[in-house]
């Protein structure tokens, strides 16, 4: 029988209880079953049911946060951002959802036509795809697969591709440079994620997402609280995954204009410009999964709709983004790779090692998880803080050179200040 | 493995993958075929979904279609404009009887023998099970296949390194 | 054994997010590393040296706003005094006073957009050039109470300056005087110890300063490489010779370092308008002087500091109503010179942040 | 203390102890030198300790209808002192006088804008190009004979540059 | 109509003749590789249908073999392209018919 798990568990209320929007999905495929439908039938019901649900509230919050990040943004810069149309400006991004479609979509004469054409297309497949093994309530998620962890860095690695193909089939060299930038530090983080995603497994044993926020529910902990050095990594690797500063490199709007979608126009640039947010979107709802605690809250989700916690939480993340890019400026792309492999790698090697003592520790001694969790967060969050400061240390980062200084104030004219640095001139300082 | 879905999945997905792959002989330019390499691997990777292998689909995807083109791309990209073409030698033609008398040896084989088939359905949980045969029954294939990958990494670091 | 990459030429500009106008970049490329660079202009270039010719003396200030259009009053300044000293003028002690001033506010309006644009090439996104553009407003204010407009102004007149300036005047300067430091450390506090800048200033594009003095390189960017070399106390016009100020100088020579002498010389400019607003004293505010101005054959080459170094005009007079030659030094122009040596080596990101940190206005580099 | 300007007599007197036979002319204002020894005389300014003009503040070029010349301000930084010098090129049609380049770097860029301009060819410059004006504009627009250029030649231009046509230079 | 072991055999000996294919005759370096991973993709194939469809008491020792070979194609595909980027750059080409410095 398929979709048992769908309908297992203890009868919830009636299937229009809001709580979890699974009860309707298994009440309809429970009515089909009863009226002997074909096998098949269910599956593909279920599958419609999600991909359009998600579909539709991805392309929705997009256009919504279009709006609050613009409006969010010029809150920061001091301004005031779109106000015009509609009240507070709230139909701006469908009146410019309208510009971009009516937009003519040009093919530069030496374009690679086919991959040109498939590129935005493919590009919202890792965005959208990575939803299905997220758990957006208790039972409301498309696919529980038990490899989700897996799953979803894998799904990752693919966008690595499709960056490429737009960069490389618009034959612009502005194109070009970004997205071999892309690759080369899609690559370098895709490491730092497994790495940062390995230490959550390793405490929850399990790599399915569902099993994860369950075992979040069960201890009533977070695993940020357990893990801080793997959100701070996974946040960053995030940032890099979807272009945002400090790590929007390969569409560094003032280096290499918009990087690997410079050409593309009209709905083609806006199907790329929804990937980024829906790819944002994935990464926020990874973190809140994974580390957040997924759509749980203390015991509320008996009363709230875990799907609405869930939400909340993903959105509230989202913020952290749109406030980087207002505050930020951007990395040098070797920087950037200096900062995943030299600095990051290191640290969640060690924070690693560490998860697999602390469960090793828990589950021979068999102590008490009241008991234990909290100790592993005190001791995690002072080393996380220890690993940090220390290993910058001993990279340099708080080297003089790395240090803000004060001009030097004289009185009279004709004296020369200069020390140089001990380096060619015109070079960089060399990273430690 | 008779319900109509495992059918269509299955012929739906060997055609993808020996499409992408005929492709992969077919187009003439070299990016192209890297395209159709990744769309083959992927198929690959469906099948394996379809033998209930989910661990390795994830990590065909994760190697084949991610990380391996990326590898092809950087050796596509070092090398100049006029290296990518996918031309082939005059071996062409000769070859293709060796490939064909191979693949109707293989092919027979396959069919012939009589395999000693299992009643079981799919596997439940793979991912514990290869990880549990990874670290006791074959913790040095293991690690040996670790040591290779940190010397292939030094070698590929030392051969294209700038003196 | 050295990689065969095939060098690969990028264009950045004429029409680029941070080329600040219709500047070209050619960059060749190995990989990301910048291996050659030429600089292409005239994009923006309106031979003013030769309109210059056809017109009175007066009639050519206007010039003077729209070739360094961010700092139009200190380009009209530069030229006055040019014009002044060839026709021997001599300017009332107001109108002295009411040209430091708005010389200062200008430096402060100009270094304000020099830092806020200097921050988005290193890839913030415009969060500073807006607060930046904030301050600038407030100046350009000030200069449109004074004088009506607030970009081309047109203020300055040979003899003085072209209106008093309204009653209203000193006291919003005032305001804006006591605000602008605790804005300036606000600044300094959200900008000089950001981790990602320094890592982005700091140490890129170098400029000894023993090279930038060979390549004549002058204002802030002079200051940055270490030489502390400053025309209003070097060769004091008008009364900045009656003010007290410091001149900020950088250590390293890098695009950090010019970023801070900008802060930093904002801070002074606000000290000297302090003393300005006390000292400016009543009386006239120009002399007559005859419609078509006659200097004496002659010729004079008059320098001021403006906010991108020293802005000069060679004028050569033959006795007739226009002059006979009319030749601006250009700063920003001249600052580019230095612009291939600083950036071979580089990375295509490194390129802008140097090039924002020369800070460059097309209008003055084309003319 | 402003800045000294050092007059083109006492300037005249130093590069005669040193190069003698090199200055053509000297007045307050400024002294002019033999083209063909600018080069020597500027890398004598340049290295003097009393003179110490290590600044080229400004290089220009003025036609002076039958002659043209180039005139250089010069700046110390030590000495906070100004020299003006100038050197005359008496060959209207081709003026051509040495590039200070070597010297100052910073003679580049103001050498190239001089030649685009005005048209003086400087010798020994290593890439004279034109820099505002694009390659194949008839003349140098800030000559005083511009407008009305020997062989009916006209400023302007028919068409855009870059554009397919028959080349635009000296067109008739 | 069902699929069965068969079925994956022979989609395997397809893939690995399509392999076998370009790696003999294409004429790029990094084409022939590209023949060589999809070789690699069908004896994984083979190997993953054998674990499914055949009696065994560990049927899943067939994953792991495919987790050997996956990691081993890819120190390959490292170690092979580095060479590739190598010859080129000694030997301006990556043309194989052109890389005959071993031949008799």
């Amino acid at each position: 029988m398929p979709f048992d798990w769908l309908r297992a568990g203890p009868p919830l209320a009636e299937w229009w209880d809001l709580r979890d929007l699974g009860n309707a999905v298994g009440g309809l495929l429970g009515w089909i079953d009863d009226r002997g439908g074909p096998s098949w039938l269910p599956y593909v019901v279920s599958g419609l049911i999600g991909i359009v649900g998600i579909l539709l509230w991805s392309v929705f919050s997009q256009l919504f946060f279009v709006w609050a990040e613009r409006r969010l943004v010029a809150r920061i810069q001091v301004r005031l951002g779109p106000n015009r149309a509609g009240p507070l400006g709230l139909l701006q991004p469908v009146a410019d959802a309208l510009k971009v479609l009516t937009k003519e979509m040009i093919t530069p004469r030496n374009a690679d036509r086919l991959l040109f054409w498939a590129s935005p297309i493919l590009v919202m497949v890792p965005a959208l795809v990575v939803f299905a093994v997220l758990p957006f309530g208790e039972r409301m998620v498309l696919a529980d697969l038990n490899v989700g962890v897996l799953f979803v860095i894998a799904i990752g690695s693919i966008n690595t591709i499709v960056v490429f193909m737009a960069g490389w089939s618009s034959s612009n060299k502005f194109s070009l440079l970004g997205a071999m930038r892309t690759v080369a530090m899609l690559i370098s983080y895709e490491l730092v994620q497994v790495l940062a995603l390995l230490a959550v497994v390793v405490f929850t044993n399990s790599m399915r997402m569902g099993a994860i926020v369950g075992w979040q529910d069960d201890f009533n902990t977070w695993i940020v609280f357990v893990q801080p050095l793997a959100l701070l990594a996974y946040i960053f690797a995030g940032a890099v995954e979807i272009n945002r500063t400090p790590t929007d490199i390969a569409e560094a709007e003032s280096e290499i204009v918009a990087g690997y979608h410079t050409e593309y126009g009209g709905i083609r640039w806006g199907m790329f410009q929804l990937a980024e947010y829906v790819a944002g979107f994935a990464i926020a709802a990874i973190v809140v999964t994974m580390y957040l605690g997924g759509w749980t809250l203390w015991g509320l989700e008996e009363w709230v709709p875990g799907w609405l916690i869930f939400l909340g939480k993903l959105y509230g993340f989202f913020f952290v983004f749109i406030w980087m890019r207002g505050t930020l400026p951007r990395l040098r792309v070797d920087q950037l790779m200096g900062f995943a492999w030299k600095y990051l790698l290191p640290l969640l090697l060690v924070n690693v090692l560490l998860a697999g003592l602390e469960v090793l520790i828990w589950q021979e001694n068999g102590f008490a998880a009241e008991a234990v969790l909290p100790a592993f967060a005190v001791a995690n969050w002072a080393l996380a803080v220890v690993l940090v400061v220390g290993w910058g240390q001993v990279l340099g980062h708080l080297r003089p050179e790395h240090r803000a200084k004060r001009p030097v104030l004289v009185k009279e004219v004709g004296a020369i200040l200069y020390e140089p640095y001990p380096l060619r001139p015109g070079g960089s300082v060399p990273e430690a | 493995m008779d319900d109509s879905g495992s059918v269509v999945a299955f012929w739906t997905l060997a055609a993808l993958t020996v499409g992408s792959a005929l492709m992969v002989v077919a187009v003439r330019n070299l990016v192209h075929a890297v395209v159709y390499l990744i769309l083959s691997f992927v198929g690959v990777a469906g099948i394996f979904v379809l033998l209930s292998a989910d661990f390795l689909a994830v990590a065909q995807v994760l190697i084949y279609a991610g990380a391996i083109p990326v590898l092809i791309i950087f050796a596509i990209m070092l090398t100049p404009r006029a290296a990518r073409d996918n031309a082939e030698t005059s071996l062409g033609l000769p070859a293709l009887p060796l490939v064909g008398a191979l693949l109707a040896t293989i092919i027979s084989i396959a069919v012939v023998t009589d395999w000693p088939e299992a009643t079981r359905g799919g596997f439940e949980e793979t991912t514990s099970v290869i990880g549990e045969a990874l670290l006791s029954t074959y913790v040095l294939p293991f690690e040996i296949a670790s040591v290779l990958l940190l010397a292939a990494m030094l070698g590929a670091i030392i051969l294209v390194r700038e003196d | 054994m050295a990689m065969k990459t095939e060098p690969f030429v990028v264009n950045i500009g004429p029409q680029h997010p941070s080329t600040h106008g219709v500047f070209r970049m050619k960059l060749t490329l190995d990989g990301e590393r910048i291996i050659d660079v030429d600089m292409i202009l005239g994009y923006l270039h309106r031979s003013m040296e030769k309109l210059a010719e056809e017109r009175t003396y007066t009639q050519n200030i206007p010039f003077t706003d729209r070739a360094d259009y961010l700092a139009a009053m200190t380009g009209n300044l530069a030229y006055c005094l040019a014009a002044e000293k060839l026709a021997g003028v001599e300017v009332p002690e107001r109108a002295q006073w009411l040209r430091v001033i708005m010389s200062e506010l200008q430096r402060i309006a100009s270094h304000a957009l020099a830092i806020g644009t200097f921050i988005n090439d290193c890839g913030a996104w415009h969060t500073p050039l807006m607060y930046m553009l904030r301050e600038r407003e407030k100046v350009l204010d000030l200069f449109e109470m004074a004088c009506g407009a607030r970009l081309t102004v047109n203020y300055m007149r040979i003899g003085g300056v072209a209106f008093d300036v309204p009653d209203g005047f000193v006291p919003a300067c005032r305001a804006l005087v006591k605000e602008m430091p605790d804005r300036i450390a606000e600044y300094e506090g959200l900008l000089l110890e950001n981790e990602i800048l320094v890592a982005r200033a700091r140490g890129v594009g170098i400029l000894p300063a023993d090279m930038a003095i060979a390549y004549s390189i002058s204002g802030p960017m002079l200051r940055g490489s270490g030489v502390a070399w400053d025309l209003r106390k070097a060769d004091p016009y008008a009364v900045y010779d009656q003010v007290d100020f410091d001149i900020p100088v950088g250590t390293n020579g890098d695009s950090y370092d010019r970023f801070l002498v900008r802060m930093e010389e904002m801070r002074q400019s606000v000290r000297i308008l302090e003393q300005g607003l006390d000292a400016l004293p009543g009386g006239p505010v120009n002399v007559d002087i005859p419609v078509a101005l006659m200097p004496p054959p002659g010729e004079t080459y008059a320098r001021i500091e403006s906010p991108r170094g020293e802005l000069g005009f060679y004028v050569v007079s033959d006795g007739g109503p226009a002059p006979f030659r009319f030749h601006i030094r250009a700063a920003s122009y001249i600052n580019l010179s230095a612009l291939r040596e600083m950036t071979v080596g580089l990375t295509v990101a490194d390129a802008i942040v140097v090039l924002g940190s020369v800070d460059i206005v097309m209008g003055e580099v084309d003319r | 203390m402003p800045t000294r300007f050092l007059s083109g007599l006492e300037l005249a007197q130093r590069i005669e102890q040193k190069l003698p036979q090199t200055v053509v002319e000297a007045l307050p204002e400024w002294v002019e030198v033999q083209p063909e020894k600018l080069v020597d005389v500027c890398t004598f300014l340049r290295d003097d300790p009393d003179a110490d003009f290590r600044f080229l503040a400004s290089l220009t070029g003025v036609d002076r209808l039958d002659h043209f010349e180039a005139v250089y301000h010069l700046q110390s930084f030590r000495l906070n002192q100004l020299g003006v010098l100038k050197v005359k090129s008496w060959d209207h049609d081709d003026p051509e006088v040495p590039s200070v380049a070597p010297v100052w770097p910073g003679a580049v860029l103001q050498e190239r804008e001089t030649y685009d301009l005005m048209g003086i060819r400087f010798a020994g410059h290593a890439g004279l190009r034109r820099i505002f004006l694009w390659e194949g504009f008839p003349g140098h627009p800030l000559r005083k004979d511009w407008l009305s250029m020997p062989g009916q030649r006209m400023p302007g231009l028919h068409r855009f540059p870059g554009e397919p046509g028959e080349p635009d230079v000296g067109r008739g | 109509m069902s699929v069965g072991l068969e079925h994956f055999l022979v989609l395997g000996a397809v893939l690995f003749a399509i392999g076998i294919y370009l790696a003999l005759t294409k004429r790029n370096a990094v084409a022939v590789l590209m023949g060589i991973e999809l070789m690699f993709n069908a004896v994984n194939v083979t190997f993953v249908a054998f674990s499914r469809f055949v009696e065994s008491a560990s049927p899943l020792t067939g994953h792991v073999f495919v987790v050997f070979i996956i990691t081993v194609a890819a120190a390959e595909a490292a170690v092979a392209l580095a060479l590739a980027v190598l010859v080129y750059r000694n030997r301006e080409t990556i043309n194989i018919d052109e890389i005959n410095l071993l031949k008799w």
